[in-house]
């Protein structure tokens, strides 16, 4: 098998192709010298699959009898190490008692799992107090840091400013879900009325990014369904959005394209339970096996380490 | 005469303009080419080498000046126009208003000796006015029938008799198309009883002796949709008219219909109809062929003798 | 060996793609050990007159030498727009395409649209398979000039529904369902009749996430390795196949999988 | 000296354009005696992310010398997508692009949208002409997908008056050129081209009498219309109607001069 191939970022030839098709919307010529073998060597996927420690740093748990076991299961068969897990608040209001209802089946898995499973709390800043309340709860329950934040409070709201300060203090990952205006929710900010008008978009992570440059934001799923570019170029200055790059869709060069406008240092693995599509989507990009590795892991291991809750 | 060329004899004078440096940090893989540019053609020596009958014009008192057809017609080296006062769409189309329009046809083909073939408006649904315009009509000089338009359809059996009475006269018969299928569905606008690809395939089959022009492949229609449909009907003339100048149009109708089947015309989009021909891969002959015999030997069957 | 039944060449208008030529998808297919790809000309999508894109195709895979064997070229075929019927010999008979891919959606036809069913059952009495996928993009990214099927809205994606008329109405024809995105459900009368149908379907969607289960209930023959690249990423769909455990399906349903079903499905 | 200020390279999706790359309508130009071209690349017109038809068209341009010396590459910029302050940064700067293609009708938002006046302002300050088109292609005669409504001269009225002090260049003009006397005095003063592509360019001399013979140029809209009508409109003008100064003005005179070259 020829793994150099598969691993060395622009394998010879490839450049040239690359460019030249999209201008006539039909297919460039044949490179000069194109490979003649009779038929391609095989390719070990899974060999190159379980090479990479990774940490899925966006999924879920649920209600069912199922969960989470059915999530550990996808995580052994492609070799997640942990995951870090959260039942994201979809109710309105969401109050107090319903966030800490949630919490509590996070805290029951990751206590049955505690070596497979890294906690993350949710919380609802109309509630002040009771939020700030639930953090320290969770935290003494060995939470890691936020869960997916979700739509009932926009992320620059004034309302967060009391909780990402804490979450500062804490040096915890503040991760919050986003829908792009280009996409989800309609075009351009038209929104089709389907959903929460709370719901964070791209600008209002800049915004609280620029407020707080100490903080640590990770943007959800940028293969959520929200579009991709739009959101990577939006970020391209701002050093302390990550991106997470989750979601049930695995475009081809999605990748390629945020390693190329916010760096190998600010994307993190992660699957939103779409765990085939997480990884395939990192292992097919053009990168070298370090920044692979980066991404699958070392990252977020990085950032969790600051906090002290590294997990090697 | 060389088909990528548009004139075979060039003019090189002078330095070309020089842009390079206009990109910043260019690299370039190879050393210049040999164009110097700045060649100035004599396009119209081009243009006017070329005799053209314009077999889609039309003339009124009030959008398509006779005269202004001259002075484009001059301009552009157009030998004759077939010209004709059509039937508004949207109108009943009674004798009397076919009689007045026909009869300004006859007085512009009076005015300007030689230069206006006149084409007969009629209306099927008035079969022995219309029977008997033809006749009126050829008795003053006019020949072929043009610019049918949508009071009725084209294969309606309305039409039968005066079909059949072209067939005896050998008169070409030209018929408005519609705005249709570009969009899926017939363009919204469009009139009830408008004729489509599909009917002139119908009537065509049906007198595979008679003489059909589809007007304006150009005006609007899909016409990669309507030379797909007309494909196999040699009967059908083609006319490339229209306001669209659409790159390629030609070249594709002679993929699907031949150079023996198209013909030129403006439609009043003078520069487009002479414009589009010359943009298009043709040969001299091919050229020969759609801007002038092609419809000239149409015109012959039926007596006129343009040459 | 592996044989990818989903993958494409040409332009997605409202985005750029790589490795959206021959050329460059043979490079993919070797690094990645794919010998084979059923491949037609994402243009016939947009294009009204599909037949160009054909056409694009074939004299593509023509200038490709050697290599032109890798591919299986399959036509994109309009049945609503003038000349199909000539277009669809000519890219059998002339081009050598080996199937039919349609877009309703796209070409803007019902699923029962008589044309559909005469263009499908011409292919049937050919043996060639016809394509349907459920879709092309995630409809929430889409562009605004995009078809404006979108998740979570009263004109929602298909799912299997959307496309199950069809089969009903040429049970006996073979048909491909592409990038099986959304739900596989079906009424119980439907059910019995899809499950009796000759479908295969591909690996690349997202619906297809728990194969293991899928093959249990729709058997081992009915599913196909296909990337939907370079649309989605080259290797998921690859990765679901791979990743079963030899207790979920053996090394001969694994081969099954990467090309046996597609083999036998195309009569290679 | 002839220049072609209306050309482009790249892809139609509704349509297979022939003559859409830098070789092919280098073709075209030798054929016709063009010396330069402004051409844009279509792609951009349909991606989301305009930046990518940027890129193409400038590696493109510079992957011949015969390309950079006879093309000029304006870039399509999208104000309401993000990020576009780079991107027009990036194509005026490191590709030496000349000027801006919008596309206001395609991208979604109003001419005179706040992010589109900002984009102009720059592009003035920079010295850049901004174009505009009142249509790509007939609305007729397109895909059902494509759009369905065309503008006319009073569409490009709000930017003209958000900036008067701009460069603009108004292609295709295929419909209506009727303006009201302030509008149309507005017109007049600006710094402001028409292009001889689109097919209201017919009677040139109640156009010169509105106009004036210094706000028109030679344009093809190739490949998506022929290449030859835009260039028949110019050399088919009597001596009596326009004398063989005002020709070279119409073939590449006006154009420099906005362009500065």
């Amino acid at each position: 098998m020829n793994r150099r191939n598969f691993v060395t970022r622009g394998a010879a030839g490839m450049a040239g192709i690359l460019m030249s098709s999209p201008l006539t919307g039909r297919s460039a010529p044949l490179p000069a010298k194109a490979t003649t073998l009779p038929g391609p060597p095989s390719f070990d996927l899974m060999k190159e699959v379980m090479k990479y420690r990774k940490i899925d740093v966006h999924a879920h748990i649920y209600w069912t009898d199922d969960s989470p076991e059915t999530q550990l299961d996808y995580g052994r068969r492609l070799g997640i190490e942990k995951q870090v897990i959260s039942r994201y608040l979809d109710v309105m209001p969401g109050t107090p008692e319903q966030f800490r209802k949630f919490n509590d089946l996070t805290i029951k898995a990751i206590k049955k799992y505690p070596d497979q499973l890294l906690g993350g709390f949710v919380l609802n800043p109309v509630y002040q107090k009771e939020s700030l309340e639930e953090i320290k709860r969770c935290t003494d329950a060995g939470m890691i840091g936020p869960g997916e934040l979700y739509y009932q409070v926009k992320i620059n709201d004034p309302k967060y400013f009391p909780i990402i300060e804490k979450l500062i203090d804490l040096k915890m990952i503040i991760h919050s879900h986003a829908e792009c205006q280009l996409g989800v929710g309609g075009y351009r900010m038209k929104y089709n009325g389907y959903k929460q008008p709370n719901t964070s978009i791209p600008e209002d992570f800049v915004d609280i990014a620029r407020r707080y440059p100490e903080g640590i934001f990770q943007y959800a799923h940028i293969g959520m369904g929200g579009d991709w570019e739009y959101e990577c170029k939006l970020f391209r200055e701002y050093p302390n959005i990550y991106v997470d790059t989750s979601g049930s869709n695995n475009a081809e060069n999605m990748i390629d394209f945020a390693v190329e406008h916010l760096g190998e240092d600010r994307l993190f693995f992660a699957s939103d339970n779409s765990y085939y599509q997480g990884v395939g989507r990192i292992l097919s990009a053009n990168l070298t096996d370090r920044q692979k590795q980066k991404i699958f892991f070392d990252n977020y291991n990085n950032l969790l380490k600051k906090g002290g809750r590294g997990v090697d | 005469m060389n088909r990528r060329k548009f004139v075979t004899h060039t003019v090189t004078s002078g330095a070309g303009l020089m842009l390079s440096g206009i990109l910043a940090g260019a690299a370039h893989k190879q050393e210049p080419d040999i164009y110097t540019g700045n060649q100035k053609q004599p396009f119209m020596q081009e243009v006017l080498k070329y005799r053209k009958i314009d077999a889609h014009a039309h003339a009124d008192e009030n959008q398509y000046k006779p005269e202004v057809n001259l002075d484009f017609a001059d301009r552009l080296g157009i030998e004759k126009l077939m010209i004709s006062n059509f039937i508004r769409p949207f109108s009943e189309g009674r004798p009397d208003d076919f009689r007045t329009r026909n009869s300004f046809t006859i007085k512009c083909m009076k005015d300007h000796p030689g230069r206006f073939i006149g084409t007969v408006a009629l209306n099927p649904a008035f079969r022995k006015e219309s029977l008997e315009e033809i006749d009126r009509c050829r008795d003053a000089g006019m020949t072929g029938l043009g610019e049918l338009y949508n009071q009725v359809k084209i294969d309606d059996p309305l039409y039968y008799p005066i079909i059949e009475k072209c067939i005896d006269l050998n008169w070409n018969i030209m018929m408005h198309s519609p705005v249709g299928h570009s969009r899926v569905k017939l363009y919204q606008s469009e009139p009830k009883n408008i004729s489509l690809p599909e009917d002139f395939v119908s009537i065509a089959k049906r007198y595979p002796e008679a003489l059909f022009q589809f007007a304006h492949i150009g005006g609007g229609i899909d016409w990669e949709y309507a030379c797909k449909v007309l494909k196999d009907v040699p009967n059908v003339f083609i006319e490339v008219s229209g306001s669209n100048n659409a790159a390629g149009m030609i070249d594709f109708a002679m993929k699907y219909v031949g150079e023996d089947r198209l013909v030129f015309g403006c439609d009043y989009s003078f520069y487009q109809g002479v414009g589009q021909v010359f943009s298009a891969n043709l040969t001299d002959a091919q050229r020969k062929k759609i801007f002038f015999e092609n419809i000239a030997k149409r015109l012959k069957k039926a007596g006129i003798h343009v040459n | 060996m592996l044989i990818d039944i989903n993958a494409y060449v040409g332009h997605w208008p409202f985005m750029q793609l790589k490795y959206n030529n021959c050329a460059a998808l043979v490079e993919r297919m070797n690094k990645y050990g794919v010998e084979t790809s059923v491949i037609s000309n994402l243009n016939g999508i947009f294009y009204k007159n599909t037949q160009s894109a054909n056409r694009e195709l074939y004299d593509e895979l023509k200038a490709l030498g050697t290599h032109r064997k890798r591919f299986i070229p399959f036509a994109v075929i309009n049945p609503t727009y003038a000349g199909w019927q000539y277009d669809l010999e000519e890219c059998v008979k002339k081009f050598g395409m080996k199937g039919v891919r349609v877009y309703p959606k796209y070409h803007d036809y019902e699923i029962t649209d008589p044309a559909l069913v005469e263009l499908v059952k011409r292919t049937r009495d050919m043996n060639l398979p016809v394509a349907f996928n459920y879709k092309m993009v995630d409809s929430r990214q889409r562009s605004w000039m995009d078809i404006d099927y979108v998740a979570y809205t009263p004109k929602p994606e298909w799912t299997l529904k959307n496309i199950f008329p069809i089969i009903k109405a040429v049970p006996d024809a073979k048909y491909m369902i592409l990038n099986v995105t959304n739900s596989m459900q079906l009424d119980a009368a439907d059910a019995a009749l899809f499950k009796k149908a000759q479908v295969l379907m591909d690996t690349s969607g997202r619906t297809i996430n728990d194969l293991d289960s899928l093959l249990k209930t729709q058997g081992t023959e009915r599913f196909a390795f296909g990337t939907h690249a370079p649309i989605l990423d080259y290797l998921t769909g690859m990765l679901r196949i791979e990743s079963l455990r030899p207790a979920e399906a053996d090394a001969r349903v694994k081969e099954l999988l990467r090309s046996g079903n597609a083999k036998q499905f195309l009569g290679l | 000296m002839l220049i072609d200020s209306n050309a482009y390279i790249g892809h139609w999706p509704f349509l297979r354009l022939a003559h859409n790359t830098p070789e092919t309508l280098l073709g075209r130009m030798k054929e016709f005696g063009t010396d330069a071209s402004v051409i844009s690349n279509l792609n951009g017109i349909f991606y989301k992310n305009t930046q990518h038809a940027n890129d193409e068209l400038w590696e493109a341009i510079r992957s011949k010398r015969i390309y950079t010396d006879r093309l000029i590459p304006f870039a399509v910029i999208n104000p309401v997508y993000g990020g576009w302050r780079d991107d027009l940064e990036q194509c005026t700067t490191r590709m030496g692009m000349k000027g801006v293609r919008l596309y206001p009708q395609y991208h979604g938002y109003e001419i005179a949208t706040p992010s589109c006046v900002e984009l102009v302002k720059r592009c003035r300050d920079k010295g850049l002409p901004v174009a505009f088109c009142l249509r790509m292609v007939d609305s007729r005669t397109s895909s059902w997908m494509d759009l369905d409504k065309e503008w006319t001269l009073k569409d490009i009225v709000p930017i003209v008056k958000a900036v008067p002090d701009a460069k603009y260049l108004v292609v295709n003009v295929a419909n209506s050129m009727a303006l009201n006397t302030e509008d149309m005095d507005l017109f007049r003063k600006a710094d402001l081209l028409f292009d001889s592509s689109g097919r209201n360019i017919t009677n040139w001399a109640d156009l010169f009498k509105s106009f004036g013979t210094g706000k028109f140029c030679f344009g093809t809209h190739a490949p998506i219309l022929d290449y030859f009508s835009g260039l028949l409109r110019i050399e088919s003008l009597r001596p009596t109607e326009a004398d063989e100064k005002t020709k070279a003005q119409l073939r590449s005179g006006n154009i420099k001069k906005m362009m500065g070259l």
